[in-house]
């Protein structure tokens, strides 16, 4: 059969990472959705193209996402990936997992699928790569009935995703797990049925390292910080220095403010901290010395996204300092009115961020009832083109 | 059947992630102190009350067999109690609270074909996408590139070679950008090339012509009429392959096997650590697919790492390395031509000038 | 009259500049070695000849009588062998070979009203423009607000107070920045803020109903018809008060005695010296006007200049200190209030944002 | 008459600066045409409006520019100044003078116009505030037998401006005064005769402290600047330090690129020129001891304009580094490649930098055959949208 002839994804076994194509051949020999698989993507090796259609709308009953349709364009050669749908599952905050957990996600995506999977995808979700249609609904009962759901696709919230945070991390400056999840399940609805001009996605870092890059790709990107002064133990620095640190070079000089002097003399760091930004590199390089302020909570930013197709998006400052404690009410009545607002002025397939710069981001903020703050802004505005509001009627 | 609506289970979201935690996580819960890296690929965090916890940090394809899941699962049990996790890139972690079965489980796990590294300054495994393996859209594979880059420069993920600070590096298959490819220190990104080619025989059927019009950022897709039927015409010309046509429209497509390949991008970061997030730019403006290994893309991503290992200094990532030595200095480096693609002409590029004399003559 | 048409001179040029140099200049051409502020408002440069010449600064409100003109030779004659020149700041400067004269001109310029100073780290002239003296655009006065300025902040241009550095300032009177004030360490600019006026009864004769149409950037000109008569509505809540729609029909009005105002900016600078040439932003978005004096737009001025003073380290212009100290500072000591207009909503609005955690808390 | 009673105005006649209500004032007694003037100021401040109204079109035989028409809508009140047209006069290059020839203006002017004039316009020209149309013509006349002629206006080349370099400046890396008289004699036809698409303005700055501003308001502008290394004579720099010159805070680290490094030990100061980007202030700290580099030249930079109407811009960096040497046909060259340009692909009122940014830089170079260059840009484009101009034909 052509299909197990692959000699172009073949060379792809052998190296010192781990091959993709290895963890395929484990299931061919019992999956002809994934013999079939192979010889597709060989294909797609040989003529340098996918050979997958356009998706179609498929899913579980009652909910309008968490499901991609896939078709193969081959399907005449490749009858068992003619459906070749991807299945999206909410993944547990901070991607924690017990062997159990594990091998019960195995069973049922054994059952039901290729036995393929993403872990994870790029939103987070862990996804099961290939199945037919006529296997989403039992899939489902089985996920749900070990405690999983579906994630999120379409014009919807999506699966919002964190850092690992207090689990396992000195830095973070509010519980991002915990945010995760009580977001997660207060939105389940906008999470499963697609009701926003177009994809809502949330992502929680504690600290400003930003270790699930929020603010490059989160239309609401949590980033924790402080408000107060870095806390310092000068016998750690000093042993630090003594250890060898180049303190000056590589700490004061890298400080983006220029906000810390080292006292050679004295052995003693002078941390200015009213101009310190919290960019956390001080912090990082020191962890024994250096760690974040007591008064902590975290930074809102709204609006990051891919280019397509105004252009990427970074997150932008919305507000610079909130605290961060259950059960998030003013967290989440911001989140809802920021949704409102969108509901109301969005276009279609216009996220939030690009809404933003449409209508203006004053105009924005006067909706969702936020002071404007300098915080938010690099600098001033440098053109004059200043849409004012009122003048006085002549004569 | 009311019964089965009635016990139809929705709604949930996902499990708790307490149930997952280790007992030694919930101890320490928000209580960790400072953390070291022991070596590649293990790292100690050190609690307020004293306890240590080890965690060792495994590479992964992204792509897995349930079978590996189960794989993991018994790594698991025999070494870390039962506990694991995914991290942000896609690397697994077992978390260990007995510091002697670090190293069987290194053994153990890299003899499995799963080797360990990627944390400190290194380079950790590479965010990606669906490629030829799920998307119809992709410009090019995800997972074979990846395989090819990482084979080529696992030195820099296991320990065995030394970079200045961490080098995230990124795939996306098209512009859609799956792999938020757009703020990392090196980027690979699938490019079209070739004008949408409209099928005029479907066209009427799949979708509105006034929404695949309008979802033209550039204009360059006019309507028209053709053997009486309504259809489009492309101005090619204005085409500059963002594909948002084809994700309205299955009618027209963009995916070229002669034409499509991969761009570079670098100098993109995340963290605030020192300097701002920012996005990653272009370095190399296209190259031909070339699978299943990709040479020239490897060789380009590898000629990226080489300079930048030798030349920046430590802490510096490569956007900060770049900044301070200049892009002229970084093209003369890595030989990589300057083109007026690389100039940009989108909406912002007025931003992108030099609108000063602080530049280096070379 | 064939002969008067043959007669004519066009094309001409200005004179050549040799004309107008002083033989210490024709002799040391391009030989200078280095300058000194001998004191405010007098610069010495030495030639590699060991010759000197001295530059005495003299203030100038720009508006000149010919009489003045006429002082002004008389006192070059009589200082400066007849030899002077302009600054690009509209300042006068006498160019003398002999040191001794130089109090003597000082004296002798002082007292006729024209001080003498604005040199090295000083506050010099306000480049400015026409205002209400002579154009029509004009949403303030010009010349009136320089000298109630500079009246105010005379000691930063005679040096009896100090600055850390060179302190730019100019106006426009107008969105049009005649006194291409987009780069001033400190801006006034003219704004109108009521939305235009159309005179329907003229506007068919005076211009095109299109191109007038075509004229405004936000598209908040409509064409309608009028009584019959084709003329244009404008959509108020679109209007930004850019005046091109003035520039190019004149039976639309934006000039308005109770609604036009001063808006004043910060942190430009042109020079290269140290950080890149940068656009002044908004620090004030309106202040109404008040002739003669514009005391409220002085005292901003002299707000900004006076905590610049007191808080900037020696050569940090006006931006490179509020970079430095952050914007939330600069409005917290300036006790200017910040508001939604000084968040940009133009066409480079997303890069003024700040996507990163790099902000003082204050 | 009401037009001597100007209250408000006359409150700016007091004061240490000098007062331009002085400056008219010295008319008022010879001059009606002064006298309304003031009464029509009067009635602006007290009006807060300008009582001007749109120009209209006049000027000299054969010139298109040079004269900018104004009339009062106060005509009935203030008849003299029913029309109040100004004058755009040639500067001489480094607006040097004599006394013979400031005499020689203010005659001109006493003869044929108000006798108020502007010292000089923010382009650089001679103003002439003041006259009616049946002046201008023998104003015309006077001057050019005087040697003068008009500056630009409308859509033309305007006189260009430049610092005043060689003649009084050390640091003049090319000769600014005789490049830019050279440039407005062989440009004569492009500054009379409005044929552009809008206003084109140039202006040359001998350094990178750019005292004529150029980079801020010059469509091109032409900034001296050096390939070598700076001069350094340690001797002096010695001197300054031992002077009291804090070498260390006010000079590297001001440094933009930090490629400064002082040795107290050894008094040395080492520059790494290559990373030096001659921004000028080492220089303009220590003018002894540190001196631009002796292989001198200049950078062109486009485009710079104001605001209106797309948003103000900065000239851009097009040839990082071109000798300026007599009879600078390279130069000219380019700048008549560009007009080409910009008279061909270029829409009413557009200036050539806007011109830019809409057909694309790369585009632009490739038209007037120069050679994208890094140096051209702050950093390489950060979206995808590439333009790419080949493609393989399919079977
Ligand atoms: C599966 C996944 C890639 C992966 O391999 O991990 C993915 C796959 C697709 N993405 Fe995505 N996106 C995925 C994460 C992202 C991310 C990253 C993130 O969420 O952090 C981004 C960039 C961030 C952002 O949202 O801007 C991303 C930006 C897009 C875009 C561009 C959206 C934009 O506003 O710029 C599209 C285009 C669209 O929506 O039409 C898109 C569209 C798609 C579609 C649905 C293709 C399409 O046009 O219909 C892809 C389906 C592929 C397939 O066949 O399975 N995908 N997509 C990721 C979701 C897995 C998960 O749920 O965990
Ligand atoms: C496990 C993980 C979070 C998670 O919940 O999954 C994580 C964990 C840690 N990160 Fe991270 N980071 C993780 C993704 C990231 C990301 C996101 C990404 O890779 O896409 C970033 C932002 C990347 C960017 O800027 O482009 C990130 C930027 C940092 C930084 C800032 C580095 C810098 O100098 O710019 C630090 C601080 C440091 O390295 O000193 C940091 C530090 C850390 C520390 C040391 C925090 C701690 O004390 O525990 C952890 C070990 C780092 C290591 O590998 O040496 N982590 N870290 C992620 C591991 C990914 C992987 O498998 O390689
Ligand atoms: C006379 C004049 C040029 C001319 O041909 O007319 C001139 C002359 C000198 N400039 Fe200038 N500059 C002159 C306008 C400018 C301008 C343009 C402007 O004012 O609009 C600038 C750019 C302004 C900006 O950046 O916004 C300018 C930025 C400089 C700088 C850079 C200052 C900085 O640190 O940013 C220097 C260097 C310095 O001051 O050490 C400088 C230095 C000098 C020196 C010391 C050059 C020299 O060695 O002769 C001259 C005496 C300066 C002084 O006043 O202390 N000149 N200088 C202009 C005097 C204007 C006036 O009447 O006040
Ligand atoms: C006289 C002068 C102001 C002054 O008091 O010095 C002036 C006066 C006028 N300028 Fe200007 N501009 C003058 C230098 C400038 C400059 C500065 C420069 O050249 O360095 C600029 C900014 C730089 C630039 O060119 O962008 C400037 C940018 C404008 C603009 C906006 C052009 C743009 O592209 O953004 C306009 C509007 C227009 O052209 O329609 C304008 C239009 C005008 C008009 C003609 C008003 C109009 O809309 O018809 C003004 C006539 C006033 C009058 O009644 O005399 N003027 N104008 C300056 C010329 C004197 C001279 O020749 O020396
Ligand atoms: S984002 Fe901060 S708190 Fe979260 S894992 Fe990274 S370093 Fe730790
Ligand atoms: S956290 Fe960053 S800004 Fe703050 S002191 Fe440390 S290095 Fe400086
Ligand atoms: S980046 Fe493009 S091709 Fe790749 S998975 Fe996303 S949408 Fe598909
Ligand atoms: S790919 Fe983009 S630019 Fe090209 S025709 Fe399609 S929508 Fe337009
Ligand atoms: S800035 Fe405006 S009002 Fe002032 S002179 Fe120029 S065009 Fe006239
Ligand atoms: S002032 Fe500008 S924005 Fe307002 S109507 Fe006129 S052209 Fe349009
Ligand atoms: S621009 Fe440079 S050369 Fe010209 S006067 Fe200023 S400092 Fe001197
Ligand atoms: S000229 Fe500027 S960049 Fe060059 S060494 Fe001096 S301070 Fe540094």
């Amino acid at each position: 059969m052509a299909n197990s002839e692959t000699p172009l994804v073949d060379q792809l076994l052998t190296g010192p990472w781990p091959s993709f194509v290895a963890e395929f051949k484990k299931l061919t020999a019992r999956k002809p959705i994934v013999r079939a698989f192979l010889g597709q993507l060989e294909q797609s090796y040989h003529d340098k193209l996918s050979h997958w259609k356009h998706g179609g709308i498929v899913g579980v009953m009652g909910y309008g996402g968490g499901v991609i349709g896939r078709y193969s364009d081959l399907a005449e050669k490749f009858p068992d990936v003619a459906h070749f749908h991807t299945i999206r599952v909410n993944q547990p905050a901070g991607w924690f997992y017990t062997s159990a957990a594990l091998r019960t996600l195995a069973d049922i995506w054994d059952k039901h699928g290729s036995g393929m999977t993403n872990m994870h995808g790029s939103t987070g979700d862990i996804v099961f790569l290939g199945t037919r249609t006529e296997n989403l609904e039992p899939c489902f009962a089985d996920l749900t009935k070990a405690g999983f759901d579906l994630g999120g696709s379409g014009s919807a919230m999506r699966t919002p995703s964190c850092c690992c945070g207090m689990a396992r991390c000195e830095w973070a400056c509010y519980d991002t797990m915990a945010l995760t999840y009580d977001l997660t399940q207060s939105f389940q609805d906008e999470l499963h049925r697609p009701a926003f001009p177009y994809k809502f996605k949330i992502k929680c870092s504690g600290c400003a390292n930003d270790c699930v890059a929020s603010v490059a790709r989160a239309d609401l990107s949590i980033i924790g910080t402080w408000k107060d002064a870095i806390q310092q133990d000068d016998a750690e620095v000093k042993k630090y220095v003594d250890g060898g640190l180049d303190i000056v070079n590589d700490v004061c000089m890298l400080c983006p403010t220029r906000c810390m002097r080292w006292d050679a003399k004295g052995s003693k760091l002078s941390i200015d901290n009213q101009n310190c930004v919290r960019c956390m590199h001080c912090i990082n390089v020191m962890p024994k010395a250096l760690r974040p302020g007591k008064q902590r909570g975290a930074a809102l930013l709204l609006g990051s996204k891919a280019p397509i197709v105004e252009g990427a998006l970074l997150s932008t400052v919305l507000v610079p300092f909130v605290e961060i404690k259950p059960p998030y009410t003013e967290l989440k009545e911001l989140i809802e009115k920021i949704w409102e607002f969108w509901d109301e002025h969005g276009k279609n397939r216009e996220r939030i961020g690009e809404l933003v710069l449409r209508v203006g981001m004053g105009n924005f903020l006067e909706a969702i009832e936020v002071a404007p703050a300098p915080q938010m802004i690099l600098h001033p505005r440098e053109n004059p083109y200043v849409f004012y509001e009122e003048y006085f009627a002549e004569e | 059947m009311p019964e089965a609506v009635q016990k139809r289970i929705t709604d949930i979201g996902p499990p708790h992630y307490e149930k997952f935690l280790p007992p030694i996580i919930k101890k320490n819960y928000g209580k960790w102190k400072y953390h070291e890296v022991m070596k590649p690929g293990v790292l100690v965090h050190v609690s307020e009350t004293g306890d240590k916890l080890y965690s060792v940090r495994v590479a992964s394809p992204r792509i897995l067999a349930v079978d590996t899941f189960r794989m993991f699962a018994d790594l698991a049990d025999k070494y870390s109690e039962g506990y694991l996790r995914w991290t942000s890139r896609n690397n697994v972690e077992f978390l260990l609270s007995d510091a002697t079965k670090i190293d069987p489980l290194i053994a153990d796990v890299t003899a499995k074909g799963f080797p360990v590294g990627g944390t400190g300054a290194a380079m950790s495994n590479i965010v990606h996408t669906q490629g030829w393996v799920h998307c119809h859209s992709a410009a090019t594979d995800a997972s074979g590139i990846v395989k090819a880059v990482m084979d080529d420069l696992f030195p820099y993920f296991n320990g065995e070679k030394k970079l200045p600070a961490k080098t995230k590096v990124a795939l996306a298959c098209c512009l859609n950008m799956c792999g938020a490819v757009h703020c990392s220190d090196i980027a690979i990104l699938g490019i079209h090339r070739r004008p949408p080619k409209v099928d005029h025989s479907t066209l009427g059927k799949t979708c509105e012509v006034p929404t695949l019009v309008a979802s033209c950022p550039t204009a360059a897709i006019r309507p028209q009429s053709k053997d009486g039927k309504q259809t489009v015409h492309i101005e090619e010309d204005l085409c500059m392959f963002c594909a948002n046509c084809y994700t309205v429209c299955p009618s027209v497509t963009l995916n070229s096997g002669i034409n499509d390949g991969v761009s570079i991008w670098v100098g993109g970061k995340v963290s605030n650590a020192r300097s701002e997030p920012r996005f990653s730019k272009l370095a190399v403006a296209y190259i031909p697919n070339n699978p299943p290994r990709w040479p020239e893309v490897v060789e380009a991503v590898k000629k990226i790492v080489e300079v930048y290992a030798a030349g920046a200094r430590k802490f510096e990532r490569v956007g900060e390395w770049i900044e301070r030595i200049g892009w002229p200095r970084f093209f003369e480096l890595t030989g990589f031509e300057f083109t007026k693609y690389h100039i940009d002409d989108f909406k912002l590029a007025s931003k992108t000038f030099r609108t000063s004399m602080h530049y280096r003559m070379s």
